[in-house]
């Protein structure tokens, strides 16, 4: 019995889920015994990456969205080059200082580390948020006015 | 019955500052009430029920709580955005904190829950006791406030008789708690619990009581409107606790009679009136071994174990305490007089391994909930959905209704036997064990029974 | 009451000769009994909940159900095998089929239900309609018994007067009806009728009554021990049909009143008792637009809707079912005087198109139940399930219960909003449809809703 | 015996419900425990070889059984020479036709299509189970006396 043969048995046994496969021909033998009813383990956390049931594209006739079982979204493989800049608390974004004065920053705008960006109100104060890294504003992402959440990106700034 | 004419406001939007199941429970309630909500969530809650089944929900800040659900800027500033007119605070969390709500009044917020002045009262264990006290309610034997010197400490627990307890005035959850069997222990003990106490709470005031050996711990659930008028909504025997954890409550208790329940339910309908209390909470006694009860300390909000009272009368208490912030009177609020009925039991179905209680977080790749007649489960969690580890580890509240306590056991064995969870431990084994205990079933124990029945 | 002291035997073993949701009940009141259950399944459903939930489960045939739940001899042979003490048939299959629990009683195994000479009256309907009248329960005017020719039809429409209905003696489910509402067309319709009557029962025996156009589905809930002891557990309003199947029930009926409710019960409690019925049963009326009721016919087994029941009374239907068969009295069984309170509510889920009713079997990929305060669910889903084609499309019951209608009304609402089920179409729009539609609310409806609802 | 065979065999543990399996050609021997057995259990359920999330072998803490969430099995390719005889009908398994007398057919028996197999009792009635086939009896599955279900296979029959 070659080692491929018994690699074959091997899965076989995984495969249809035995307890376990025991093998003779001739004078050969093997027995398999699967790992998850060698001992009674304890248990080990699931593997987090198995394609869950709930987020299968099947045809549901429910709207997509009325799932409980919501996936966290795949980690983009980001552009080192390209900076989101987030809101680091709750409240209300405004793009420039005073009602009517122009913004701090438009798209296109060349932005220095320090530089204001934009003011979020919360409670009242207005929280200054500045730039960490000199670069180009490629897009701002929140209008005038909009409620912002904790870690909502704000501005997509191109490194520079 | 106090003015009943006041107008009362109508809430068309509440922001629900907890997670869990607490969160889902305060959902629930609003939708029976026609209110539109709005959940906070730290990074770790994104995808849990709570958000999923609010009308809105807004990231309030990363999963440690101190920077989200213990956050009061980013909760008061997630409030103003949405427009909300009021806020359920759950438990935990933000829920006892005076400053909270006092904040929240000054951002025009209706705070779901007592007035701030209230709440600081009854967090300091010995003014309320003392309170308590004063209102004819029995209070164990103790200091009538903080303990000023280890010689004062001496002088009073020969007093009282030894053992006595030393607890931290700011206290809970067991932490700056000492029991002293002897006075050359006391000075030593003191120490070390205010030393935990400053660490745990920010302040190591401290004060002793009269240490019960075997008591049973029983709690008197109430609801109190804005007029004075208060209603008892009967007991929860809580006594089934792993190191002042409670693991499973049951209403009515096994130990408390009818007449016992009515005078501590009229001491307590006059006390509550008096300290000026209103919204929900809960009045915690100790049963000693001859069945006396003796007050401990007020809980400020609505409790983890409400269900148990829900079912045996009737009343749904988060919507009276919605009902009660928007103004209403328990007249209006209560379908007619409080009676109880029947029994119910509560088992916390926690992600922790069932012998060590060591928390098991993770992902739960299957789950299927007990359902039938008699069962009622209360969770956040779903099929696929991930326990985090930043918080405690409540999954599910199995709760059953029986006719009497055999009936309540044995829906209860039935439900824990068709609760499958797979993919984390649970407490589902240990709860089996419980019920299945002649002890219990025979309703005899005290808050040591757990510690009897792990060996 | 009857014989107190005589002896009840005590069953070890039953056999549920059923699938789906009213398996899991049985498999739950055993449980909460201590008795151990078989389940019985056809190859179809092979991974069903009563399956997985049963202490021993017996593949009796192949998907079709004439040679799986409805062959007697495969299900004798499973009790006989797994050693029963006895059989409960649910609903459908053999609950009403006198044969069978002829044939179980000759085997020696306790038939859960009416002894097979009392089914068998109550499955001839003019026979049930004639006893009822001579006992004084209000019956629709209609044939003293079975039609013997066209003629005499023609006589007893004039007398009674147009429209009337033609109905099968043997049937149920709508077929073998057929409304006349001139003479002329009486002759055709009465020779369809009997045809489909033959085809699906294998017996073309037809009676007529007074149609009612706009009638109410009303019905008791009744428990009757063996020793002579009756009790009403109040009425179910089921006026909400499509084509004579229902899809919403409810206690109390918005239209029966306490003094309605407690004549019609003190009638049924003497009728009941002088037929020698035994077990739990369903005396079901129609309500003219007067509000008038009459007896139209007794169902003998367990309804889909008694869950209801069970919220306003407290009482384990299933359960008492159960203790009957033991041979215990009703006031052993009851906790109580039967007394009402607050009022119910009961969804049946299909797996069908809200629209078309149109059936959608399949796999259910995404599964989650509501829960908390006043919602009890009963199904034999799970997530990555099946729903066969081969049985009926009832995939759970969602029940509320409040402490008025109109509580229950927002719980449903609010439980219906957190059903979620993926995969399969289900009723839950058509449910959140009718509990936001004026008339449903305020009560103001008939069997014809659905039809002018859907337009 | 090829790995094909053994596949063949292990797919006819997993539909026959049987918890052991162990066949001997020559010099050649399998033996097969099904996972489902490798603990005490009163009834059989799910078959083990299911690619169910729940079933995921991972050394989860509940038992194996323990899920609802039970997937059909995989239909498999089977062996055409290879027939199973099935119960028609629920009863109790007789190998013989009166207690103590020997059996209708041992393993290596060779039938001819009607020859009677064995007895199943269904409510007092003796069924008499004859083979569909000529062949050569391979397994015997039930033990005597062993009640069986509608489907459960009593016999391995290899065609010839």
């Amino acid at each position: 019995m070659t080692v491929e043969e018994i690699r074959e048995l091997i899965n076989l046994a995984a495969e249809t889920g035995i307890a376990e496969l025991e093998v003779q021909r001739g004078d050969n033998r093997v027995r398999i015994r699967r790992a998850a009813f060698a001992t009674q383990q304890e248990f080990v956390l699931a593997p987090q990456s198995y394609p869950a049931p709930m987020a299968a594209p099947s045809p549901a006739p429910v709207t997509p969205s009325a799932s409980p079982s919501h996936e966290p979204p795949k980690e983009k493989p980001s552009d080192p080059t390209q900076v989101l800049v987030k809101s680091p608390i709750v409240g209300t974004f405004y793009e420039g200082p005073a009602p009517g004065a122009p913004p701090f920053v438009q798209v296109g705008s060349r932005v220095q580390p320090g530089q204001v960006l934009c003011i979020i109100e919360s409670m009242k104060l207005m929280n200054e948020i500045e730039s960490e890294t000199a670069g180009i504003v490629e897009a701002k992402l929140v209008m005038n006015g909009q409620p912002v959440e904790y870690g909502e990106a704000l501005f997509a700034v191109r490194t520079v | 019955m106090g003015r009943l004419c006041l107008p009362s406001v109508r809430f068309n939007k509440i922001l629900i500052a907890n997670r869990g199941e607490i969160a889902v429970r305060v959902i629930c309630a609003c939708k029976d009430l026609g209110i539109r909500t709005v959940a906070v969530y730290s990074e770790a809650d994104r995808y849990s029920s709570h958000v999923r089944f609010a009308d809105q929900a807004i990231c309030i800040g990363p999963a440690k709580s101190a920077r989200s659900y213990l956050d009061v800027a980013s909760i008061i500033s997630a409030a103003e955005i949405t427009n909300v007119d009021a806020v359920h605070p759950g438990y935990g969390f933000l829920s006892e904190n005076a400053g909270f709500a006092e904040v929240c009044e000054t951002s025009g917020l209706k705070f779901i829950g007592p007035r701030p002045e209230v709440i600081r009262l009854m967090g300091i264990k010995e003014r309320a006791r003392a309170f308590m006290r004063e209102m004819g309610v029995p209070v164990l034997p103790g200091s009538p406030g903080v303990l000023k010197s280890p010689e004062e400490a001496l002088e009073l627990a020969a007093e009282i008789g030894y053992p006595v307890i030393l607890k931290a005035s700011a206290g809970g959850g067991g932490r700056g708690m000492r029991i002293v069997n002897q006075p050359s222990e006391l000075p030593s003990l003191l120490a070390q619990a205010q030393q935990e106490a400053s660490a745990a709470f920010g302040s190591g005031d401290m004060y002793l009581e009269k240490f019960i050996g075997a008591p049973r711990h029983i709690e008197f659930q109430l609801l109190a409107d804005e007029y004075g008028n208060v209603e008892i909504l009967g007991e929860r025997e809580c006594s089934i606790q792993r190191r002042h954890q409670k693991l499973l409550e049951e209403s009515p208790s096994p130990a408390v009679n009818d007449r016992q329940r009515a005078e501590i339910s009229t001491a307590l309908r006059k006390a509550i009136a008096a300290s000026g209390y209103t919204n929900a909470g809960t009045v915690e006694f100790l049963m000693d071994e001859t069945g006396k009860l003796y007050f401990i300390e007020v809980n400020a909000r609505v409790q983890v174990e409400h269900p148990v009272s829900e079912f045996v009368t009737g009343i749904d208490i988060v919507k009276s305490q919605i009902r009660i912030a928007q103004g209403e009177t328990l007249p209006e609020i209560l379908p007619g007089p409080v009676t109880l009925r029947g029994h119910s039991i509560e088992c916390r179905i926690n992600a922790e391994n069932p012998d060590t209680f060591v928390p098991s977080p993770g992902r739960i790749t299957g789950f299927h909930l007990p359902g039938g007649i008699g069962v009622r489960v209360d969770t956040w969690a779903y099929t696929d959905c991930v326990i985090p580890p930043y918080y405690d580890s409540l999954v599910a509240k199995l709760v059953t209704y029986g006719s009497d306590r055999g009936e309540a056991i044995r829906r209860m064995q039935r439900a824990l036997s068709m609760f499958i969870v797979e993919g984390i431990h649970t407490s589902i084994p240990m709860h089996q064990r419980i019920m299945a205990d002649p002890d219990f079933q025979a309703g005899n124990f005290d808050t040591n029974f757990i510690k009897r029945f792990a060996k």
